[in-house]
């Protein structure tokens, strides 16, 4: 079904999630909502807000500044029956609970040999600009993705956040959804109705025939912008979106390759043994020899975030990056 | 629930490693106005698990089948007994490492418990998780390896239950070596926080591993700390299997009426190396003495003693419990042994559940996604 | 160490942040004994790091040039102005985000601190830390924003201090949130267990973020969960400077001599937003009354009054020391602005130090090594 | 300095190690080594036998069960001026410091602006086989070597694992030294005075024309096993080992596929995002269509260890999986 008769209107990224934890909610009962300041009026950069005064305490609460024991919880919780959604304000929080989640949450199904379930979905906000500095902007989203046992969404636009996060709280197996901050304020049209968007299924956001941008969470606009960018230069970009990077879309990915036979990868990650490594080297391997460019990634330099405003600037790469990068791959 | 009814400190000691050791031969055991069956019901849990691990230490190198890690759990034989007693099929139980008291004291099945070890596709997690990490949905029982790290989940199942006003409650079996992670800090703070139904058992063997509690800690008063965060702790002197019911059963069934969280810390020892049947004691960390004594306690013997001696028990009634229980360690060893090997087809779906029935039924698929490139990035507030 | 020459708890009462309002007007602050010099020296650090606070907070927005987040810690003046005078230049400090106060108190200069929040290469780190982040090297003063984290570090510090029989000491500085972090009680218990010269140092503002104590912790009773394992603890009332000062004092004599590990909590409170120049009083976490009475008993206005009152202090000395510090601040906000912006060449040497002159000397280098693949892999023991 | 004249001596891993620590703390007092059990007589699978003997146990300290602090406790010690050396009997263990690791080690020269160091070394043994099971035999190796300011070393002899970790003792930035539990007891000639083998210097095993293996670890001795047995049917294969990670000697790792124009990886961690695809991509980025065959990895599957040992010799990859692989690429 693809809801195209349901209603749709303009919506941001922050607010899709919200309703998404609303509609979850309502859908079913046995989704709680747990997080340091959940259940405040400003919420969680405002995706939270409401759910306190609409569900109760006992769905929506707030929690110790203990995020290891909040992951555990919320995987007893949802052994019991429940269906938890953790929030973290940063990425950067959650690395207390990697514990929990590489050596608990990951595994679980595994080891049970498939008996027992463990539907938790876990919400890390990535920080970018403002001066967050190294502490509050990591996204180590490769690591979760590593991980064998654990989805991992890195949503681009309110629609797939909606799904996606929807998708991911009524499924059984475990996932971490990814959200850039910087993201938020952007509108999509997004339908009224639940519903989900799928794991592991790419989607092409703008179609070309010279050369591939395969573009993760935020830089999917700066992507499409220098996309838009090269258009008036004659070149057809086509941008694939993987909106999920466990489980990636390798075929999407590689039949967009396999047509514009040149590959720009451009993650929001470190650069080495990042995300973009992964496409590069799968696409290496399916394609070999057929492109007629070699693979180039753009991603932030293999440094922490610096605090300056004018560091930030030479630290995320924008669209201009991308615009010479794939200039030098047509050889215009 | 008034606790003045469990004496915490027997013979009017302040408990801990140290002193124990004064205490000679146990004397304490009492089984005035326990029933019968429960006593009987102690005795037999506790030569089960003493038995099926023996047979295992026995079988373990010479035979060279059962390959994984295996942390022998004989001589703290009481705590499990007691609590197969009291837990109940819908209560929750998770395990540290040394899992196999436990998972007997929930009731899962011991034939799959061998074809685990063995890791035999007939196992409790088709021979994937083995020993240490060896768990049984049905029964509610799962172990782990991590220190602590079941702990925190255990605190999870507490809060779902809560939830639900459900009369269940949630228990964590752990030693004395978990409390020093931080991660059992945040649970116990919780569990107070929120009076979650949840029993944290923390079997206090002195060593973790060959280190000594208080090389570790800075001293040997883990319910005192533990109190302090809203959570009711009591120790007790963990080999008296007939103190250990009694301590567990007030508090469960205070728990069950919503009496929220306790720890009961039961100071035992264990016999065997600290993994595995070889000997330890080349690491020089305990002594002959401390050996001797906590053997001298050996729980088993403390309640067997005291049974014979108030007359119900004797000889007969010991070969018959013996000889039932041989044989069915003896049927399961042969189940285990005679059972296939796994083997895995597809890695990526053993680790994934592909399946979402809920998803399925509540939500549409939306497969086109939309974007308007050209919007403005985003302009937050600041922080 | 005596610990009744501090009296812990003003006017008989059992301190916590609910007690606390019933205090009125605070009566109990007492100068007697107390040197000039230092009484002097409390009322000038507070009053700098007061208008520093208050000068950043005017110009934020406005002037958008200070591009991180900023944690304010106006009405939390009492506790670094104490340690300012008490800290020694080799000891060491580590500091949670609200790191202002902290970092003032180990006499890091000022100039380096603006131009540090400004991001330009002249401050501190050269733009890269920020207010959350700063640290100064040669002052050994450390911040970091993670809660609890620098906790940890902080007892590394005390345990090389220790080690070499300094009679320094390692200071760590955070928030009653930060407690609920595992990572906070695995340090404790080190630190009890070993003894080492570290002073924990709780700011308790009730808060985190918006939400109480309460909502997060069974109780408002750290000091008695720190106290169990081996540390010493006490609470004060976080507003008065010669209180803070003199249990400080004790404490950090003590320390000095080998008399061990403590946590001195100081109930104190913010005045301002958790985070940034606005006001976060819309999310009603917080009543009027309670603002004000934390308002009234500013630590600055009780000491100054104080000290008025005893004639040791009047509007001239007032006038100068507001001139001197509008001054101060005036000159660094400058120097700060009119610093360059700074600029990485190469990111990879930004994060890693490429020198290694120990290994140069002490070590020969081997490029070749060998390998014989003919080897049968490991046989290992089973563990 | 090329050590040829020093003494050499068949030494194994395992003891290798234990004599880097020795000499290390006999060459500088301020070396220490803090872990679980590094004081007893077994030490740490002998690692650290007569370490508390010769040095005392104000510098040989066994530990609580607390490994975040024990992290931490490192960094402090090392900004004291300390060398700490920190052992985890098993990686999994560490997860409990990532927090300290990623949030706090990895990034404070960084954000000290280069003012301040942190000289410590952690060592994470990886076990496999016997049963060790989905926590207790992890190798997160990718996950060190994507964190900036970090570096990673994966000795696979006992001549690399004594220098590189005295390397690392004696260096200024942080090191994650990370040991292969079966490779304990294999001997190579190990010289007896202190010495260090430089990070980012890959080594070539064995050199051939015909295909490159470059193997990671303990994936080492397997592949020159491989090696072996394609040279009997006319296969040379060149077998590069890069030592550490992190840096990542990429020049001698390119050079070699620029001769051989072939290419296989393997590294016992996972096959997706991990090290491999860094290999395979940077080879990729670098010479693109130059590769007679499509680049491949062979690595452990996305799956947590089973503990079952049927289970386990389907899961670790042996020679006859490089083997085949290299046949293919061959086309033989
Ligand atoms: C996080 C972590 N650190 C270290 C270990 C290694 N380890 C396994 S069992 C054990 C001793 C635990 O002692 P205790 O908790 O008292 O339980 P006991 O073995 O005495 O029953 C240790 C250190 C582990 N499994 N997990
Ligand atoms: C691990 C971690 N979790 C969450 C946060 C977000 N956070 C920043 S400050 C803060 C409140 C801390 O309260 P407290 O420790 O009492 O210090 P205060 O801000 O009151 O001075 C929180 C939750 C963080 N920085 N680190
Ligand atoms: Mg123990
Ligand atoms: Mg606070």
């Amino acid at each position: 079904m693809h809801l195209t008769e349901s209603v749709h209107r303009p919506l941001s990224y922050g607010k899709a999630i919200n309703e998404a934890l609303r509609q979850s909610m309502e859908l079913c009962e046995d989704v709680i909502v747990l997080g340091q300041l959940v259940d405040y009026k400003s919420g969680v950069f405002g995706t939270t807000t409401g759910l306190a005064d609409r569900f109760g305490p006992g769905r929506v609460q707030d929690f110790p500044n203990s995020e290891n024991l909040m992951t555990a919880t919320a995987m007893g919780a949802a052994l019991a029956g429940l269906r938890p959604v953790v929030v973290h304000q940063r990425f950067d929080f959650m690395l207390y609970s990697l514990d929990a989640i590489a050596n608990w949450l990951g595994l679980w199904y595994f080891k049970s040999a498939g008996k027992s379930d463990m539907p938790v979905t876990i919400r890390a906000i990535v920080g970018k600009g403002w001066g967050q500095g190294p502490q509050h902007s990591k996204s180590l989203h490769a690591w979760l993705a590593h991980l064998p046992g654990l989805r991992v969404a890195i949503p681009a636009t309110a629609d797939d956040a909606k799904g996606l996060l929807m998708d991911s709280v009524f499924s059984q197996t475990p996932a971490v959804f990814i959200e850039g901050r910087s993201l938020f304020p952007m509108t999509t049209n997004v339908p009224e109705k639940p519903y989900r968007v799928r794991f592991g299924q790419a989607t092409i956001r703008r179609t070309g025939c010279d050369a591939t941008i395969v573009a993760i969470g935020n830089m999917v606009p700066i992507a499409l912008r220098a996309a838009a960018a090269l258009e008036r230069d004659g070149i057809q970009v086509e941008v694939v979106d993987p909106r999920t990077i466990s489980p990636l879309d390798t075929a999407t990915i590689c039949a967009s390759v396999a047509k514009t036979r040149r590959l720009l990868v451009t993650d929001p990650g470190w650069h080495s043994f990042g995300v973009a490594a992964e496409i590069v080297a799968t696409v290496a391997e399916e394609l070999g020899g057929e492109l007629k460019a070699k693979p180039v990634r753009v991603c932030l330099p293999d440094s922490h975030t610096p605090m300056s405003a004018t560091l930030e600037e030479q630290y995320y790469p924008e669209e201009t990056a991308l615009e010479t990068a794939v200039r030098r791959m047509v050889r215009l | 629930m008034n606790s003045s009814t469990v004496p915490p400190e027997p013979m009017g000691l302040e408990l801990n490693h140290k002193t124990i050791l004064g205490l000679g031969r146990y004397q304490a055991l009492d089984i005035d106005g326990m029933q019968a069956e429960t006593l009987a019901g102690l005795l037999r849990q506790m030569l089960r698990l003493r038995r099926t691990e023996e047979a295992i230490l026995h079988e373990y190198h010479p035979a060279d089948e059962i390959r994984c890690p295996v942390h022998f759990c004989i001589g703290q034989e009481a705590m499990p007994a007691a609590l197969s007693l009291l837990v109940e099929a819908e209560d929750y139980l998770f395990s540290h490492h040394r899992t196999h008291g436990y998972y007997f004291a929930k009731g899962a099945p011991m034939r799959e418990f061998f074809a685990e070890i063995y890791g035999r596709v007939t196992g409790a997690n088709q021979g994937r998780a083995g020993s240490m990490d060896i768990s049984h949905e049905a029964s509610r029982f799962y172990g782990g390896a991590i220190l602590s790290g079941s702990i925190g989940i255990a605190v999870g199942a507490a809060y779902a239950l809560q939830h639900r006003h459900s009369r269940q409650i949630s228990i964590a079996g752990f030693g004395e070596g978990a409390t020093e992670e931080g991660a059992f800090w945040e649970a116990v703070n919780y569990a107070g926080l929120r009076r979650l139904p949840i029993l944290f058992l923390c079997e206090n063997n002195r060593y973790s591993v060959y280190s000594d509690q208080t090389k570790r800690q800075a001293s040997d008063n883990i319910c005192e700390r533990v109190a302090t965060f809203g959570v009711r702790a009591r120790r007790i002197f963990g080999n008296d299997a007939a103190l250990t019911h009694r301590t567990l059963q007030l508090e469960m069934e205070a728990m069950r009426e919503g009496g929220g969280p306790a720890l009961v810390e039961a100071y035992t020892y264990r016999w065997n190396s600290h993994v595995g049947p070889e000997d330890d004691s080349d690491n020089e960390y305990r002594t002959v003495e401390e050996i001797a004594f906590w053997r001298q306690n050996c729980p088993i013997r403390l309640l067997e003693e005291k049974l014979t001696a108030a007359g119900r028990f004797d000889s007969v009634r010991r070969e018959n419990l013996e000889s039932e229980i041989a044989a069915e360690i003896a049927e399961n060893f042969k189940f285990a042994k005679s059972s296939p090997f796994p083997h895995i087809d597809d890695w990526r779906t053993a680790n994934w559940n592909p399946a979402s029935p809920l998803a399925d039924r509540l939500l549409e698929t939306l497969t086109e996604s939309e974007f308007d490139q050209y919007q403005a990035e985003a302009k937050l507030a600041p922080y």
